[in-house]
């Protein structure tokens, strides 16, 4: 009997691929994406539509035009989380040509002119946000009081027209809509030479600052942490990269707290406002722009950890994750080339 | 001998462009064309110099030693920039004041060191004057191209700020788009040169490459008929 | 403005000076890149790449006056090699000079060989050995698969065979990539 | 051989000599020219903050020296410019840094009407965010024609804020540090000339070197 | 009193070894043909005993270990040797090489026992050391290196652990397993050997501890004999134990350095089947004529264990455990993991062959290989240690030197990195891919560096030949000009156009005569040229003899 014999060992393969894991991760994002969406309303959604259906566009647009396999490769989901994670970070309120500039250039300058999927040197989700980041400062602002404290909160209408027609509600300005975020509004405050303990006298900020680090923000860091240990035990991520970018940035966070409270903001207050733990569990961890050995992805998430503090203290930035991350993937390479780990046997020797 | 300067002018305003094919100069390259107006001064500038180093350098190609060459083409090349410097100083300040820095930076430019080395340091004087010419007009050529491009999508408008070059009758000479444009920072900012100067790069393999397909097609038919025949 | 003049002129004096002298003092004889590239053909001393055997071609090489893809017996893997000791692109192999092909090693057909001993005189290996009017062999050990042989013979008794797959010498292929895989840079 | 040594060296001295010569010829030439426009510039940022009908001295020599001041935000000796007509005093145009903008240090030229009113406010040098807190740049929007003919007493203390302090002008969409600074620049600028009025019409009133 | 280590990477994996545990070892029918392989092992090939049409005795030895590294082969069974020549042979290549085709009589006659036929206990190391070599008895495990080189290669009494592998640990293989279940009796006695031989201080059976009847046999086994010195240690089931440095880990917690052996730290190992071997050729005086062969799968009819002769064709094997069921999809000798391929069922069995795998068509479906996402689950599994995405990516890229760098020769191929790809890229393939390539660049190079000087000899000597030349012409023109000036002053007679041909006449007189004209650069030759030289020299002469009697 004649047999096709072209393969060779080992001939057992798990049955998922890369799609199931991004699916996984997908999955992980929604008690994240629910909290946003409590938080800010339907903005979220209107990004995450503009958002996923652009990606898929392009993505479908570019494998056309490279003369590659597009139905399997759209299948990978790999677009759709990079289109997820992206529409999470941008403002709600941001218009639509907004998420679609940064989605375009996400896929298209992050991660197709790079070869695609696997080559891409940097997180292509970062990429598109920094791309509007530096382009668009101004509809980066575009943030609005979570929806707990807000007086004015927008309902579907009205979020659909200001989303899609730049168009605000009878009456309202842009400055009665939008408002800073908390690391915006603390960076203020503090530059105008008040102290932190004040904050509490300051009417607005006092309300945005909630319990721990930001009313809204806290419980939307503690859903996407949740969602990063669900993908943790599921093997899906590394934890050693969420553990370096935490660690770093409580000890920094930790040291300069401790030599002025009054000018430096609480561990917990950091770590639980902005975007931390999506940065954390979901970006950090795109395992393609990252560091690949053991030791390298402590470093690299610790790395990142580090500029993160850096820009939001002393940068010009209110928020440094893309940036940082950004940083970061730049460095991966030379870290790996400097971690790799002692083959079996080679431990003694040098 | 005209064949030779159609070659010499094809190398230096296409297949062997500068800023294209030599990836010479990057760095005025990408630091000054945020509008075309920069990008005309500064490669106005940088063509005016490259003739005249190719010029000087090979009428005194004979007279040099080679190992004071290079020292020799450093200093010539170096009083041509300071002289064109304080020229423009004197006569177009505000094109100065807004390339700045970049204009003593010609002097670094290695397309012009290297144009002086593998180019006029053998050659005579008039093909020397029209390879430099060529070069720095395929520079230019980049540069005004990369400029418009980085301010039509930056801001919106083409041909602002003429007037630091040409005076004020050119005030009304800005062409704005589109009314209301936001303007389209990442044009004007450093990563949209890059992205830019990659673009152009990238525009231009892909014209080679339609040329040579072209080419091998336009070839079958020959063959085919001489094994007919 | 006189003395930035005179400053000018004497650094000028001084540095050409330190310059005609260190230009007679440090001579450099010798080229030993040509030694790394001759190092990283394959030997075949086959010709194919228009020069009378590897080490010219090294010279050629080094000198700037040859590319680097003129050598098919060495195929990618030297294109490759050499592009990276040179600093310079690797180039598609030029198919003027000839095809890549396996590796072959010359076979005489002993029974029509009438011994004339000029396919001796073309081997640029020695690997052939044998007198005047007396059969000739192929010490297929030595032979570099260079075709040099064929061409004098007169009987045409030559032949280039493939070098026999054996498991011993067996390769494993590389994996039909997926379209994504990248080119050898 | 020591005598190709000193070809060599007299080749290149050779090189020095004419491009030096050259170079120092074309720098003679073109001084003159080079300090006009260097005048010219100064002139033409200096004009641009007062209508030409109010003045008839020429601003660019007219320069004082102001000893550092922490209202001017500066920390090193100053110019000002005084304006003139029919010699009269008329307005000063003051150098002046706001220190606490988003990006560090903004630059301003500040020119204030001898009655305590603002001729004109310009931006000289600034690192603000580009599309956010440029807009004080007068290329880019026109905000900072908002201060003209304002006054400590066209407005109150409370007054001289941005709106989300409470107080006259507008800050712009997502950027409140940058136009804070610059109203708090130019606030201070009033008081610093309110301080100082006397001595500095003074000044004017005797011949000042322009060099100075 | 072993505190158990663990080494880094490796998996779980379901065992599937219950399929073929049923039934107790069944012996394999006698084919009417046997194809014994002369090459079933690491090193070189043996030399031929036998010519075509010799009558065979079983266990004869029908080709003799060369010097260095070799191993003899023997004939599985009497009969008659029908054929010496290529036939395909079970190897990834699917390429054919050298077997020895032997029809069986039926008679299955041994062969004259040996002269030596004493206690063990009373022979030498080196008599010891001479049966196994004698025997052809090679590593069992799958490595097949000759055992009597393994022992003898350690400097005597430097081994402080014998350690015998019944790990087992690849799915489906259960060999081993029913080996130790019904033979440790046997086993223990080889093992006793093994230790008299190399002196060993500790001897350890390691089995993994999904193999509990296995274990309590071994242990009753050496109860019964009241054997103390030799302990089993039940180790946690997980791939890849079995390979020897992941085992020496496990129970002594130390690394084998790389590039260096475990004798290196004063420990070896040993198969359990290839102890039992041992065992066959000390006690009952029989070579490794036949091994233990698990046929197994999802395809095949009724899986169990045989005991096959050497060269016994697969199909017969397949038809013996029941045929195959109707999916059947793909052969596999050895195990999923590790095992490769076979492109068809009608090859022989060698020592090597530890399993027949048949699988399903379901499983033997390509999936299509995505990109890499360096997720880095590989690295993960490495039990070397190594990082299989980037050794991918160079090897991918043909950049040999960095793929070398970062290990690649530490590899052991154990597939672990593969089977936990999320983009089914087919990883193992590339490191041998590159592990070949690099070996072949190796060799190339050589060749290439021996060219080199040949090359550059023959430049010199064409040199010094034409140099020589000159100087003869030289010399003759300078004696012609000498002798013109004597003619002249002779004013000859002779005519000068007739000396011109009697000249030639006489030079092509003197070549005739100097036909055996010595051969050309014969200096510097190489043993293996010169025999070649020798040969080519023969065939020569049985042209010309050839000749003469036509």
């Amino acid at each position: 009997m004649q047999f096709n014999s072209a393969t060779s060992s080992p001939h057992m393969m798990r049955d998922d691929g890369i799609s199931q894991l991004m699916l996984q991760l997908l999955f992980a994002l929604t008690p994240g994406a629910i909290a946003m969406f409590y938080f800010f309303g339907w903005g979220v959604v209107f990004n995450l539509i503009v958002a996923i259906s652009t990606a898929l566009i392009a993505e479908a647009a570019v494998l056309r035009l490279r003369q590659r396999e597009i139905k399997n490769t759209l299948l990978d989901l790999s677009a759709v989380v990079t289109a997820c994670l992206l529409a999470l970070a941008l403002p709600p309120l941001a218009p639509w040509w907004l998420t679609l500039v940064a989605t375009l250039f996400a896929i298209l300058l992050g991660k197709h002119l790079y070869g695609g999927l696997g080559f891409n040197p940097f997180n292509p989700a970062m990429v598109g946000y920094v791309v509007v980041m530096i382009s668009f400062p101004r509809e980066m602002t575009f943030w609005l009081l979570p929806s707990t404290i807000n007086p004015a909160a927008l309902g579907f209408i009205d979020s659909f027209n200001l989303t899609f027609f730049s168009q605000l509600p009878a009456a309202m300005s842009w400055d009665s809509i939008s408002s800073a975020t908390l690391l915006d509004g603390i960076k203020n405050h503090l530059s105008q030479g008040h102290l932190l303990s004040s904050i509490d006298t300051n009417q607005q900020l006092g309300n945005l600052f909630g319990k721990l680090a930001g009313n809204g923000w806290e419980w939307i860091n503690l859903c996407y942490l949740a969602g990063g240990l669900w993908l943790f035990k599921n093997r899906i991520i590394d934890w050693r990269i969420p553990l370096g970018l935490i660690s770093s940035l409580s000890l920094l966070s930790l040291l300069f707290y401790l030599i002025d409270s009054e000018q430096y903001l609480s561990p917990s207050t950091h770590l639980l406002s902005g975007g931390i733990m999506l940065a954390a569990f979901f970006i950090a961890t795109d395992p393609v722009s990252a560091s690949t050995t053991p030791r390298g992805r402590i470093i690299f998430g610790a790395g990142i950890g580090v500029f993160i503090y850096i820009i939001r203290q002393w940068g010009g930035y209110p928020d440094g994750i893309a940036f940082a991350v950004l940083l970061m993937n730049m460095a991966a390479p030379l870290i790996d080339y400097y971690t790799v780990p002692a083959a079996f046997g080679k431990r003694d020797q040098s | 001998m005209s064949a030779d300067y159609q070659k010499i002018s094809q190398d230096g305003l296409w297949t062997n462009n500068v800023a294209l094919v030599q990836l010479l100069g990057l760095c005025p390259l990408l630091a000054v064309t945020g509008t075309f107006i920069n990008g005309l001064g500064l490669g106005l500038a940088t063509l005016l110099t490259l003739i005249l180093s190719n010029a000087s350098v090979s009428a005194i190609r004979h007279w040099v030693r080679p190992e004071i060459r290079i020292p020799v083409f450093v200093l010539i090349i170096a009083s041509i920039v300071t002289i064109i410097e304080m020229l423009m100083h004197a006569w177009v300040p505000g094109l100065y004041n807004i390339l700045g820095i970049f204009i003593p930076l010609i002097v670094t430019n290695c397309s012009i060191i290297a144009r002086a080395e593998s180019f006029a340091a053998k050659n005579p004087v008039l093909p020397s004057v029209i390879d430099g010419f060529m070069m720095g007009a395929g520079f230019l050529l980049v540069l005004v191209v990369l400029g418009g491009l980085r301010e039509l999508i930056g801001f919106g408008t083409l041909l602002d700020h003429s007037y630091l070059m040409f005076g004020e009758t050119a005030r009304s000479w800005t062409l704005s788009f589109a009314d209301g444009y936001r303007g389209f920072l990442l044009a004007v900012l450093p990563p949209g040169a890059f992205i830019g100067l990659g673009l152009l790069i990238a525009g231009k393999n892909y014209i080679e490459l339609r040329k040579t397909k072209h080419q091998t097609v336009k070839l079958q038919p020959v063959i085919e008929n001489s094994s007919t025949a | 403005m006189i003395t930035a003049l005179l400053i000018l002129s004497i650094l000028a004096a001084v540095f050409g000076l330190i310059l005609g002298y260190s230009s007679i003092r440090f001579k450099v004889e010798g080229d030993p890149i040509v030694d790394q590239i001759d190092a990283i053909l394959p030997q075949t001393q086959c010709g194919q790449c228009t020069y009378p055997g590897c080490r010219p071609y090294a010279t050629a090489i080094a000198n700037g006056e040859a590319p680097i893809n003129q050598c098919p017996p060495g195929g990618e893997a030297t294109i490759l090699q050499l592009a990276d000791l040179l600093g310079v692109e690797p180039l598609e192999l030029n198919p003027e000079n000839g095809e890549e092909s396996g590796p072959t090693v010359a076979l005489i057909d002993e029974e029509n060989c009438i011994g004339c001993t000029l396919c001796i005189q073309a081997c640029p290996v020695d690997a052939i050995f044998g007198a005047a009017k007396q059969m000739h062999t192929i010490i297929s050990d030595e032979c570099t698969g260079c075709d040099l042989c064929l061409p004098p013979c007169p009987v045409d008794c030559i032949d280039m065979v493939p070098v026999k797959s054996e498991t011993t010498n067996w390769k494993w292929s590389m994996p039909v990539s997926n379209d994504s895989t990248p080119k050898a840079k | 051989m020591n005598r190709q040594v000193l070809i060599t060296a007299l080749v290149l001295t050779l090189f020095a000599a004419i491009g030096g010569g050259l170079v120092s010829y074309t720098e003679q030439s073109t001084a003159s020219q080079i300090r006009v426009n260097d005048k010219m510039m100064l002139l033409h940022s200096l004009k641009s903050l007062l209508p030409a009908q109010r003045y008839d001295n020429d601003l660019a020599s007219s320069a004082i020296s102001i000893a550092p001041h922490q209202l001017l935000g500066t920390t090193k000796t100053s110019r000002a410019y005084s304006a003139t007509k029919n010699t009269d005093t008329v307005a000063f145009i003051f150098n002046v840094i706001a220190n606490n903008g988003y990006n560090g240090k903004i630059y301003l030229l500040i020119g204030v009407y001898t009655d305590g009113s603002i001729a004109g406010v310009r931006v000289v040098r600034h690192k603000e965010t580009p599309g956010l807190g440029d807009a004080i740049d007068e290329n880019r929007s026109s905000w900072i024609l908002n201060f003209n003919q304002h006054s400590l007493s066209s407005l109150t203390e409370k007054q001289w804020k941005v709106k989300r302090d409470g107080g006259y002008f507008d800050q712009f969409t997502g950027a409140t540090i940058t136009p804070r600074a610059v109203v708090n620049a130019v606030h201070n600028t009033l008081l610093y000339y309110q301080q100082h009025k006397a001595v500095l019409l003074q000044a004017t009133t005797k011949p000042v070197s322009p060099k100075e | 009193m072993f505190q158990l280590s663990h080494f880094k990477g490796g998996l779980v994996l379901d065992g599937h070894k219950k399929i073929s545990t049923s039934s107790a070892i069944k012996p394999a029918i006698l084919p009417a043909r046997l194809t014994v392989p002369l090459q079933q092992h690491i090193g070189h090939t043996p030399e031929l005993l036998v010519q075509l049409g010799d009558q065979v005795l079983k266990g004869q030895c029908i080709a003799k270990a060369t010097d260095g590294i070799s191993a003899s082969i023997h004939a599985p069974s009497s009969g008659r040797v029908s054929a010496i020549d290529e036939q395909a042979v079970a190897h990834p290549s699917g390429l054919k090489a050298l077997c020895v085709t032997i029809e069986t009589d039926g008679k299955e006659q041994w062969c004259e026992p040996s002269a030596l036929k004493q206690n063990y206990r009373d022979s030498s190391n080196q008599q010891l050391l001479n049966i196994i070599s004698d025997a052809g008895i090679v590593g069992l495990g799958g490595a097949t290196f000759p055992t009597a080189i393994k022992l003898q290669s350690c400097e005597p009494a430097t081994i402080n652990t014998l350690i015998i592998n019944g790990a087992e640990c690849e799915p489906y293989i259960s060999c081993d397993d029913m080996l130790m279940r019904e033979r440790a009796k046997d086993i223990v006695l080889g093992i006793q050997i093994l230790q008299q031989v190399l002196a060993a201080k500790q001897t350890v059976i390691v089995v993994e501890d999904n193999k509990p009847q296995a274990i309590q046999s071994l242990q009753q086994a050496l109860q019964k004999q009241a054997i103390d010195n030799i302990d089993v240690i039940t180790i946690p089931t997980r791939y890849p134990t079995g390979g020897e440095k992941q085992l020496i880990k496990v129970v002594t917690g130390k690394e084998v350095p790389a590039n260096g052996l475990p004798a290196d730290i004063g420990i070896l190992c040993q198969n359990v089947a290839t102890a039992y071997s041992v065992y066959r050729a000390v006690y009952l005086d029989q070579p490794l004529i036949s091994r233990i062969v698990t046929v197994t799968g999802d395809a095949i009819n009724e899986p169990a264990n045989f005991e096959v002769l050497i060269g016994t064709p697969m199909n017969e094997l397949i038809a013996q455990a029941g045929g195959y069921t109707a999916n059947i999809g793909g052969l596999v000798m050895g195990g999923p993991m590790m095992g490769f391929s076979l492109p068809n069922d009608t090859l022989p069995v060698t020592k090597a062959c530890n399993c027949l795998l048949t699988r399903v068509t379901e499983d033997t479906r390509q999936i299509p290989a995505q990109a890499c996402i360096r997720c880095g689950e590989c690295a993960e599994v490495c039990p070397a240690n190594l990082l299989p995405q980037q050794l991918y990516w160079y090897s991918s890229s043909k950049n040999f030197d960095r793929a070398q760098d970062l290990h690649l020769f530490d590899c052991i191929e154990c597939g672990c990195c593969s089977a936990v790809c999320p983009s089914h890229i087919p990883l193992v393939q590339y490191y041998r891919f590159a592990k070949t390539e690099i070996w072949a660049q190796e060799k190339e190079r050589k060749k290439s560096d021996n060219a080199r000087q040949r090359h550059e000899f023959r430049e010199a000597r064409i040199a010094r030949e034409k140099a020589e030349r000159d100087e003869k012409l030289r010399l003759k023109k300078e004696l012609l000009a000498k002798k013109k000036i004597e003619e002249e002053g002779q004013q000859a007679a002779v005519d000068p156009k007739k000396a011109v041909i009697e000249a030639a006449l006489a030079r092509v007189k003197a070549k005739k005569d100097n036909t055996t004209e010595k051969p050309k650069n014969t200096d510097n030759l190489t043993p293996q040229q010169q025999q070649k030289i020798a040969e080519a020299d023969q065939r020569r002469q049985q042209k010309d003899n050839k000749d003469e009697a036509t």
